[in-house]
């Protein structure tokens, strides 16, 4: 088939989440994979949204900013959207705006074929079924498992509604119809990033989860208060600074603990991330990032939290900051997250963004990583005398004993701390050796740290940087560049600090592509990897990055 | 059998001689012995400040963390250890001040730990600004002329959200500290107590001065009675009535349901979630074939 | 006369600071500038610290971490400060040591002659006078000055006190005693960084100042509240989130406002400097620095929070980010701040720390910037129609009305907003160009900050670079290298952000000195500035730089 | 004269058609009218969340800042400009949770503003978690099995901290809304109002669930008696009294002692202080020859 790229448009509450699941879900059915990305504003009913789906017959799990078809179902929407659609794509609406536009009347069908208004969403599933040739009947099978539970009039209403819909976008295309697409065996995983961290974390041991809720990481929160049996206590704080310090303070009472916010949530824990450092306790952080500054644009994407992440917090301290790229990388990323944390006895910062959090990816198969570690705790048997929480050791880990865990007793303290864990002024011995021993754990971790993943980076004379969600985009965006016989390639970052040692070549252009408009990882890159960049890329408004932008840029 | 000599520490007390935060010290060290409470068994929480500095003065596990947040790091602490009894001892300006918002909501949640407040009605460590419990009028090292607001009612605040333990405590009375101590730690759910404790280097009154005030709660209150205990936990300039002025055991603890699910041992003994388990759930994210 | 460094060294309580205080006065009297550092630990009562004075011929206003004098006032400090007693120096101390200590038995001889051992300072002062050669008189007449409003009794034991311990070491001294120092006609003003950032933000029109007590930062808000015709409006917020929100609140409501802290404060007020920028309101945060992370080693001196304070907030905005060196410069950096955020409408940041915090320079004379320019309003009457808060301009700064200034009515906005200042969805157009509007301010900055100041430079074959508060320290090494002949400069930044360009020569080594361990200005000027350096020394123990410690470092 | 034509804005508003919120910004803006108060006289100030949009929807000055900030930056608008009526109009979640340390320290600050509280029980922008007033057993879309701690009681923490205005409104009674406003707004020193604002999105009651249980405070109730106050403030799950709870006009209002010096004027309108007296007090740092 030809891929195509379909935006539903509508109001919020209107339906087009539904619509956009059923007819991707149906696709999946039918052995197609498909991209789903969300688009919409920060409000509860009304305004301009979008739910695009890509569809195509193998995975192309990035977004297309442009559409073959454009499903609208109220006016407004339609107008806002109008520019989005590629010259002689398909439009499908109530009325008609041209000769060409598939008149579906979606609300009238409904009442008409369903017995009920209500059934508009199905009409416009059926509408969408025959403009990509999908076969209804398998739009049928996926709607009736949908709306199953309530009821046999539901699946009928649906069924008679979406029905109704097909049969008259097919009669209006006509000639333009296109023929059934081939049934194929293809089997995809349906999801996005932010639907298996919480389950990556419940697989790396964790125990506890306190957050306030905060767009887009708020599902992460609700994927623990859901599924129970995962048994991690989930808490809903009542400001960023108990979720953290919460976490914080289950941690070091033994249970693996995380929080996931966004950026000005993540502003006030700023000084607890502070604190895990001194006090050299685990803790995983996932921050979806949004468009900033200050509110933004609560409901949008951006990559403009990646220094601020690396700088957090007053003094000086080791840290992790990953960026997964995919839902697949999200379980590892996580499970690493909380592995290195513990390691390392520090605060693990998982960067996601809106893009990760609401984008349903097609992916072959999902697997967790084959070994997941176990807490890295000490033996309370091979503690000899007074136990030294912070002991000076050559790595600067310190074995570790959970408040509680055994007779002997551990002291965490925020000052400058003596290796037993009590307040010190002492500058000239302990102090010196205590910055060494935290920092020491910096210069370790990157040892750990994964190097930037290669994208036909050999013969390339222009490499591509990016880092986190911007993969599936970027290597698009190689890909048809190199089409075009440019030879380019890539490097993706998606474990950013430490920043791992990388050998630059410096007969090839460097160029980043970010989610934001100061150059954040060419700033990284030039203060901690030597290297200076040729030019670089980025886009600010609050959409994800596709290829064409980057294309085009690069022309 | 544990005695107090188990929890003496080793390290430099660095309060002022002479202060009633020694008493509170003591007060604490024994209600922990009359409970037969082994250190190990005991988790003291604390932000920052003079107060603050107590963990580090007896030996038990402790966890002295940053400015304001001692109360959200305790839940955190009860919630995955819940055998570790769990006390928090921090200051007015940090329970109060800067922790304000944590101790509401913790008077929602009902954690089963105990919270002492040294209540000295000044910023003691960074030398004399008005606390949120510093009386009206009051001139202090930064309000010359006196503050110009009204103080803090924590303990009525407490009595209206249904804190279940709620008592006034009195530095200057070792005995009855500790017993008052005792209680609260014995207490199942949060205990809130405000422990009246001059600071003898930046407060306007001595010791004396209070112990002419303090009264205890009259033998008939009846504790249970919330407007009771309202008109005793109000701020009034020149009397204070110690006791405990407000307690009931009708409120689930906080993590009751989650007790029953998961039991009651510390989280990190608890098997982790099989693999299975969570490759089946990743599993139903394939969207099957018709 | 020989420079002279005295520790005066005691624990918290017993007198230090009054004995340093009138030493150093007296000394100022008789026409020598004094140095005067304060080393101490947090907490109220005991401990081992010290008040350190450089006495000298002609200012030196840098620390000297070794002492010609040390005087004790208590065997715990005498032994604790011991080894910071050079070879060959004087040891002033209740009892004797060895053959060389000059024994002054300050309670005993207070007790005896001034008739209270409250007076044990006065012959504590009295014996350093004798060792260091000032004549009593100065010291009696500085001491009763001090004690005057105490009553005739305390001027007649504290003068009796001093002269008894004048005596006392004098005979001890024996021929080893020093010449009457003579008179000279210079004069000082001695103060502290913090002494004077109050009145040079009053002069600068600040009304406001809202903060939360943290060291080293309280004494700013503190001395605001001592001085109620500054006319400043002074209120202790409830924490720093209050405390930074009522300034802006008051900021956009038309007054100049402040608030200060210290690194976990600032911490907190991270998301609001981000609300800031987004807002578009001006702001100044005095950030005095201490050894972190989390409360580290609350009341001594690092410069660990450059980065954060570049960095902080989520989003991307505009910012200032000063670093004074010294107090005279300070008032510059304090008139600059607030004049460039209201010039810009952005937050601006000062970069303190406990030693500018609580160090007293002697300087020659201390100046107003000869213009303090009136806040950057706009008149109402040159509105035309519905006033636009957030109106696109060349330069990103539009005209700002504040919240109630005229009938115009002012609309501020922290989510992404319409000129107007409304929340706006409008991803296509009006998000690109705010975001390009704020960040113009940044580039428009570029040009307005300072290079950094140059200390013999031009032939140097090694450039020292530091910020802020090591400058002493920095032009001392220099001149001491110089003296053994090597060809060294430095420059020296206090403008930090955004980063002053500068023309890098390729025959220098180029080495940073700063007051942390991971090298945040090495690392700004390689992301920022280009600059690849050679070596960096960092000092992370909580004492402040000195030049004997960079000149060895260097060796 | 001000006519409410003057306070419609044309931005496009947000909130869910019917939504209660639409009954606060009527009865606001009736309220505004009433007093005569022009639209450049009055500041709305909100944090983030539905409520917290109202702002937008009103013709006059307005600050719509960070979630859970507005009471700050809304005592810093009225310390730096007196002449604006400041009200601060925004979300349960944003006033009682992230932002309820502010909440608790302006009642004893008592500064001339309104707060008006959309209680609707829930976070609705973020889609239906509790907020601090979900009564406990509630299921929402966070806690599936029913929210497992108490409400806050902010109301009766108003009145125990002798907050000198405290109301309960009801969205659903435009009338007797707008006349309450106009008191609060008229009230000097700090006028608290929670507002029964019941989200027709993610509620569990309708507006006539509501409507059915509340009931006016009774005629004969002293406003000025702290224990009549309370026993209304405090949560009952089925009878809301609405009405004033509480008022006195005993208190000093903020930052008054400063007005005093200063006058009452914008700070913006001040002279700046001559470079005379700062050069002088520099000049005082100078150690005089003897
Ligand atoms: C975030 C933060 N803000 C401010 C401080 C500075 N600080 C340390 S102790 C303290 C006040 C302590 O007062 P209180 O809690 O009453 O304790 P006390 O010293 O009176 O016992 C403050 C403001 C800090 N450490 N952290
Ligand atoms: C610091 C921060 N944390 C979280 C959020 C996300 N957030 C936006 S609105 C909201 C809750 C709003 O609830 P409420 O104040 O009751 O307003 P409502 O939407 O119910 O009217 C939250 C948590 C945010 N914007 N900022
Ligand atoms: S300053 Fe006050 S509270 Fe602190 S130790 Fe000294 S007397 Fe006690
Ligand atoms: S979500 Fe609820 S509170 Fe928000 S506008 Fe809709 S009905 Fe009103
Ligand atoms: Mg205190
Ligand atoms: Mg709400």
């Amino acid at each position: 088939m030809d891929e195509q790229s379909v935006f539903i448009a509508g109001a919020a509450g209107e339906g087009i989440q539904t619509i956009g699941d059923v007819v991707a879900r149906a696709f999946l059915a039918h052995g197609y994979p498909v991209f789903a990305v969300q688009e919409y504003e920060s409000r509860i009913r009304g305004g301009n949204s979008t739910h695009r789906l890509r569809i195509a017959s193998a995975p192309a799990n990035a977004p297309r900013r442009d559409a073959d078809v454009l499903l609208a179902l109220n006016p407004e929407a339609r107008n806002h959207y109008a520019v989005d659609l590629r010259a002689g794509g398909t439009l499908v609406a109530s009325e008609a705006v041209d000769e060409q536009t598939i008149v579906v009347p979606f609300h009238d069908l409904a009442v008409e074929h369903g017995g009920s208004g209500l059934y508009a969403n199905a009409v416009a599933a059926g509408a969408l079924a025959a403009v990509l040739g999908l076969p209804i009947e398998i739009v049928v099978r996926t709607l009736a498992a949908a709306v199953a539970r309530h009821g046999d009039a539901a699946v009928a209403g649906n069924t008679s509604a979406a029905k109704a819909g097909f049969e008259v976008a097919r009669a209006t295309l006509g000639g333009r119809a296109p023929k059934p697409l081939p049934k194929r065996e293809n089997v995809y995983a349906f999801l996005s990033a932010h639907d298996v961290i919480p389950l990556a974390a419940a697989a790396a041991g964790c125990r506890f989860m306190s957050a306030y809720p905060m767009s887009p990481s708020t599902g992460i929160l609700t994927a623990f208060a859901r599924d129970p049996e995962l048994g991690v206590f989930v808490e809903q704080a009542e400001d960023e600074i108990a979720a953290i310090e919460m976490a914080l303070g289950a941690s070091a009472a033994g249970a693996r603990a995380m929080t996931a916010t966004s950026g000005g949530g993540f502003a006030l824990m700023v000084e607890s991330i502070s604190l895990a450092g001194m006090i050299e306790t685990p803790i995983v952080v996932v921050l979806g990032q949004r468009p900033g500054p200050a509110t933004g644009l609560p409901t949008r994407t951006a990559q403009e939290d990646l220094l601020f992440a690396i700088h957090a917090g007053h003094g000086e301290t080791a840290r992790l900051v990953f960026a997964p790229a995919d839902p697949q990388d999200a379980i590892e990323k996580t499970v690493r997250a909380f592995d290195l944390a513990d390691r390392y006895q520090i605060p693990a910062i998982v960067l996601s963004d809106q893009f990760l959090a609401d984008s349903r990816f097609s992916l072959p198969a999902l697997s967790l990583p084959s070994e997941i570690p176990d807490a890295h705790l000490a033996d309370p048997n091979t503690i000899d005398g007074e136990y030294r929480r912070y002991a000076l050791t050559e790595d600067g880990v310190s074995p570790r004993l959970y408040l509680g865990q055994a007779e002997a007793l551990v002291y965490l303290d925020s000052d400058e701390h003596t290796e037993e864990g009590h307040i010190t002024e002492d500058v000239r011995v302990v102090r010196p050796s205590m910055v060494e021993k935290r920092l020491e754990k910096g210069r370790r971790l990157r040892g750990e740290v994964a190097p930037p993943s290669r994208n036909r980076d050999e013969d390339a004379e222009t490499i591509l940087l990016g880092w986190g969600s911007t993969k599936g985009a970027i290597d698009e965006a190689v890909a048809r560049l190199r089409g075009k016989g440019r030879r380019v390639g890539a490097l993706h970052f998606t474990e950013l600090w430490p920043l791992p040692e990388i050998a630059w070549r410096d007969d090839v252009d460097y160029w980043t592509i970010e989610g934001n408009a100061t150059g954040q990882l060419a700033r990284l890159l030039a203060s901690d990897g030597g290297l200076r960049i040729e030019g670089r890329i980025g886009r600010y408004d609050g959409l994800p990055l596709d290829a064409a932008t980057i294309v085009e840029a690069l022309a | 059998m544990t005695t107090t000599q188990d929890y003496r520490s080793s390290i430099e007390n660095q309060w002022c001689p002479g202060c009633p935060n020694y008493g509170i010290l003591t007060a604490l060290e024994r209600a922990l012995v009359a409970l037969g409470r082994a250190p190990h068994e005991v988790c003291l929480v604390s932000g920052i400040g003079q107060a603050a500095k107590l963990p580090h003065y007896l030996r038990c596990h402790a966890w002295n963390g940053l400015h304001g947040r001692a109360i959200p790091a305790a839940i955190g602490i009860h919630v995955a250890n819940p055998a570790l009894t769990t006390i928090v001892t921090s200051g007015d300006g940090d329970l109060y001040g800067e922790g304000g918002n944590h101790l509401l909501h913790a008077f929602r949640r009902n954690p089963d730990i105990t919270v002492i407040v040294h209540d000295n009605r000044i910023y003691a460590l960074t030398k004399g600004q008005a606390s949120p419990t510093t009386p009206r009028g009051e001139p202090t090292r930064l309000q010359f002329d006196g503050v110009e607001i009204d103080p803090a009612q924590m303990l009525a605040t407490a009595v209206v959200h249904g804190c279940t333990f709620v008592a006034r405590g009195f530095a200057g009375d070792l005995e009855g500290l500790s017993t008052l101590l005792a209680r609260a730690i014995a207490h199942r759910g949060l205990s809130f107590v405000d422990v009246i404790q001059p600071c003898i280097t930046w407060g306007k009154h001595p010791l004396a001065w209070y112990r002419e005030r303090v009264v205890p709660v009259p033998t008939d209150h009846d504790a249970t009675d919330r407007n009771a205990a309202l008109s005793l936990a109000l701020d009034s300039p020149d009397r204070f009535p110690v006791g405990v002025l407000y307690e009931t055991a009708e409120k689930p603890v906080f993590a009751e349901s989650y007790r029953v699910r998961v039991g009651d041992g510390p989280l990190a003994r608890l098997p982790r979630i099989g693999r299975a388990a969570i490759q089946a759930r990743l599993a139903a994210f394939v969207v099957n074939k018709d």
